[in-house]
């Protein structure tokens, strides 16, 4: 009995020390902004991997999904003769939810587990050991411009999420299935208020910061907590980190949501 | 640290710049002094170079790929360096980066010869 | 070479992003930043049930405008109102509220006046007319005997 | 030794997760001296190396750095000892998203306000020091596990530093790569000055290039000398690592079949 309750508490201690370390992490990461070498290049180049490269993913992601909210709007909505509401439904629920989530799930999935691989890697063959030992900050170098990065690429890519799935949507409802071309375009128009695209923004910040942050620790610590740095460390870590990433991304979606609203 | 470089006090006389260095010639004074080197090695009345290490007191890589760059900016127009008064140390420095062939480095008497007013 | 390629596209890929997120915020959130080409008419209704923000103003079928702003003034439902610059209303127009379909979106109906004198920016539309109460009509309508047989 | 040594190590213990690994070491690392630390694998001579970097924290009063506590550094400090170090880890450790070049210049972007040209000389001096000079536009991962480990020697060179930790040097390497590095490593010396700490197991490498040498063994210090010292010592352990024999497996039995049995049994002995 004593010893469940003792490594009941050694559990709890570990997890702990697990939090105060993350924690501790994304404070470095953001005193990395003001801290040097400077970053300028650095941010650019992972921009170019973050958000560039994430444009045809999102793209075809986005286009599927309004499509198919199209096809389902349609059917529900015909069912009420209100088919003039489809481009409200549309619009709303991309700019609201789904492009946020959708585009950071994409990014996570895309850019986020190579991230975490990456880092990883370099943990495992001693090149953040080799950073420490020059006198660079590994923080600043390393984990901040990923931070800068997705804070740039996600909002951008969410409204890009949000623009084509409006398209999306028209192709399908419009093209396909006949709602009129203007009331799907007055419905998307009259319906978005700014507080919607902003509420938008605000969560692809916000998921932005949680993606790089879990995924980058984790790449930071792969195998660190083991004393054991094999590859396999590495693919451990990354699995790691695209789950724990999503599902905070989904719950921390709720949470602002039901904040915002 | 010892006194900067002051690049200013070289002098140009027949198409010969002669400039004396002290104080410690490595990277972090290496790019004032190399906008010194570059300008003259730029200048067309500027025939020859000769940089007198005898008051020098530290020289690192960083001088070296300076001279390296000083060198090749005068040897396009068939001008040459030379280097007088270099230390033990500096010697092999440029010895172990294999440049000793491209500078002329003078021994100690002939840089003293030199600049000994 | 390669950091021309680099350049290139994140350059493309930021300029894609800033135009669709200016396309959400000027275009659908309505964010003026460069003055708004709108100027605000006022009118009071004693009912405005179902009457949303970023509702239509139409005169004639054509839309000159949107509901920016509803609140409770003294009892009755105080609209502001943005009507395009170029759109002049008479004073003697009449607002009326209704629907587009049977549960479709509620807007403001403008009927155009015959007199002289224009409302000016600021300006308040005298006449206004109640929303038909559809919803409670078609309740009745439908459920009515659902109702009866409650009681 | 009439002078301080530059890096004194006085005391040190230190422990991974709870396990002691090593046991109260003692030795001082004079400058312009290349000291040659040895042992088999496990006797925690890389442990010793993280801790004389600063990347396994060292608690106060157990090395000191010219006289100033390494384990009461802070961050600042900290970083300014290390801008004094190049340090050469087993792998190489290079970056692989950069170019070998790249690699080098990585130290020399962010701590100096050198020209890119400067930089891309320097570099190239390095890189043909360690008769790499073709291979600066290579990714790491185009070259052999020796030329990596070059390649990361000259990065470690990069800053001209005034101490070089080097671990593992000829690990994996032919035989004249690695005769061509113990000479490049007693060059350095000679010529730059350099304060030089070798982590190695290879014997032959070892005797070439020591001033000093420490064997260790399960976390402790066998003996510490110069070669000659090394050479006539009579202690088993230290005989027995000089002659390559392999260790007699005579290592409590009864544990071993109390092991077999299934019996948690105590650590015993050692």
């Amino acid at each position: 009995m004593t010893r469940l309750v003792q490594s009941l508490g050694a559990a709890t201690l570990d997890q702990l020390a697990h939090l105060g370390r993350m924690g501790l992490f994304l404070v470095y990461m953001i005193r990395g902004i003001v801290k040097p070498p400077g970053k300028f290049w650095s941010v650019i180049k992972q921009i170019h991997f973050i958000g560039t490269k994430s444009f045809f993913v999102i793209g075809f992601t986005a286009a599927f999904t309004g499509m198919v909210l199209g096809l389902q709007g349609y059917y529900t909505l015909s069912k009420f003769g209100s088919e003039g509401l489809l481009g409200s439904g549309v619009a709303l629920s991309l700019i609201r939810e789904l492009g946020p989530v959708l585009s950071a799930l994409m990014v996570t999935g895309r850019a986020g587990s190579a991230i975490c691989a990456e880092i990883g890697i370099m943990r495992i063959d001693e090149q953040i050991d080799a950073l420490e030992c020059m006198a660079i900050d590994p923080y600043s170098y390393l984990i901040t411009p990923k931070l800068l990065a997705g804070l740039v690429c996600l909002p951008l890519l969410t409204a890009y999420c949000d623009v084509v799935g409006i398209f999306g949507g028209y192709l399908v409802g419009v093209d396909l299935l006949g709602v009129s071309p203007g009331a799907y375009l007055s419905g998307v128009e009259n319906s978005v208020v700014w507080k919607d695209v902003y509420m938008g923004m605000v969560k692809s910040l916000g998921f932005a910061v949680l993606m790089i942050w879990i995924c980058t620790y984790k790449g930071f610590y792969a195998g660190v907590d083991d004393g054991n740095f094999g590859p396999e460390q590495v693919g451990r870590a990354t699995t790691n980190a695209v789950v724990l990433s999503s599902v905070s991304i989904l719950a921390a979606d709720y949470v602002v949501t039901s904040i915002l609203l | 640290m010892m006194v900067q470089s002051s690049p200013e006090n070289g002098s140009l006389r027949e198409g010969i710049f002669s400039i004396p260095l002290h104080g410690p010639v490595a990277m972090t004074t290496v790019p004032e002094i190399r906008k010194v080197l570059l300008g003259a090695a730029k200048k067309r009345a500027v025939k020859e170079i000769r940089i007198d290490f005898s008051r020098v007191s530290k020289l690192d890589t960083s001088g070296v790929a300076m001279l390296v760059e000083t060198w090749r900016g005068l040897a396009r127009r068939g001008g040459a360096l030379r280097l007088s008064g270099l230390s033990e140390n500096a010697k092999r420095l440029i010895q172990l980066a294999r440049l000793d062939q491209i500078f002329e480095i003078r021994d100690e008497a002939g840089s003293r010869i030199e600049y000994g007013s | 070479m390669e950091r021309r390629r680099l350049e290139l596209g994140v350059g493309l890929f930021l300029v894609i992003g800033l135009s669709c997120l200016g396309y959400l915020s000027f275009k659908l959130g309505d964010i003026h930043p460069w003055g708004s080409s709108d100027y605000e008419v006022h009118a009071r209704f004693s009912n405005v049930a179902g009457l949303k923000d970023k509702a239509a103003v139409t005169m004639a079928g054509v839309t000159i405008g949107q509901v920016k702003n509803i609140r409770l003034d003294d009892g009755q439902a105080l609209l502001t109102m943005g009507i395009h610059k170029d759109v002049r209303l008479e004073e003697d127009v009449i607002a009326s509220i209704k629907t587009m379909g049977i549960i479709g979106d509620k807007y403001v109906y403008v009927s155009p006046g015959a007199s002289e004198e224009y409302i000016k920016p600021g300006g308040m539309i005298r006449d206004t007319q109640p929303p038909l109460d559809l919803e409670n009509l078609v309740s009745k309508f439908v459920f009515g005997n659902v109702e009866k047989s409650k009681q | 030794m009439g002078h301080r040594d530059l890096i004194d190590v006085c005391g040190l213990n230190s422990h991974y997760s709870g396990r002691q690994v090593l046991f109260d070491i003692r030795f001082g690392i004079p400058d312009t001296n290349i000291t040659v630390i040895m042992g088999v694998s496990g006797c925690g001579k890389t442990t010793l190396l993280r801790h004389l970097i600063g990347l396994k924290r060292t608690r106060p009063e157990q090395i000191m750095v010219d006289g100033q506590d390494l384990g009461k550094f802070n961050e600042e400090e900290m970083r300014n000892y290390r801008r004094r170090l190049g340090v050469l880890f087993q792998s190489g450790a290079l970056f692989n998203s950069m170019t070998v070049s790249q690699n080098i210049a990585v130290p020399l972007k962010v701590h100096t306000r050198l020209s890119d040209e400067t930089i891309r000389i320097m570099a190239l001096i390095k890189l043909n020091l360690l008769g790499l000079a073709e291979f600066g536009a290579f990714m790491p991962s185009q070259l052999s596990g020796g030329m990596r480990k070059r390649a990361g020697l000259a990065r470690a060179l990069a800053m001209d530093p005034e101490i070089l930790f080097v671990d593992e040097p000829s690990s994996g390497l032919d035989p004249i790569t690695a005769a061509g590095l113990d000479r490049l490593i007693l060059e350095l010396r000679d010529t730059l000055g350099m304060t030089i700490i070798v982590v190695t197991h290879e014997l032959e490498s070892a005797f070439r290039i020591a001033d000093r040498l420490i064997v260790m063994d399960r976390g402790c210090i066998l003996a510490a000398g110069s070669p000659d010292e090394i050479r006539a010592s009579q202690n088993e352990r230290v005989l027995q690592f000089l002659e390559r024999k392999a260790d007699t497996a005579e290592i409590n039995t009864a544990g071993y079949l109390s092991r077999i049995m299934g019996n948690e049994i105590t650590r015993s002995g050692r």
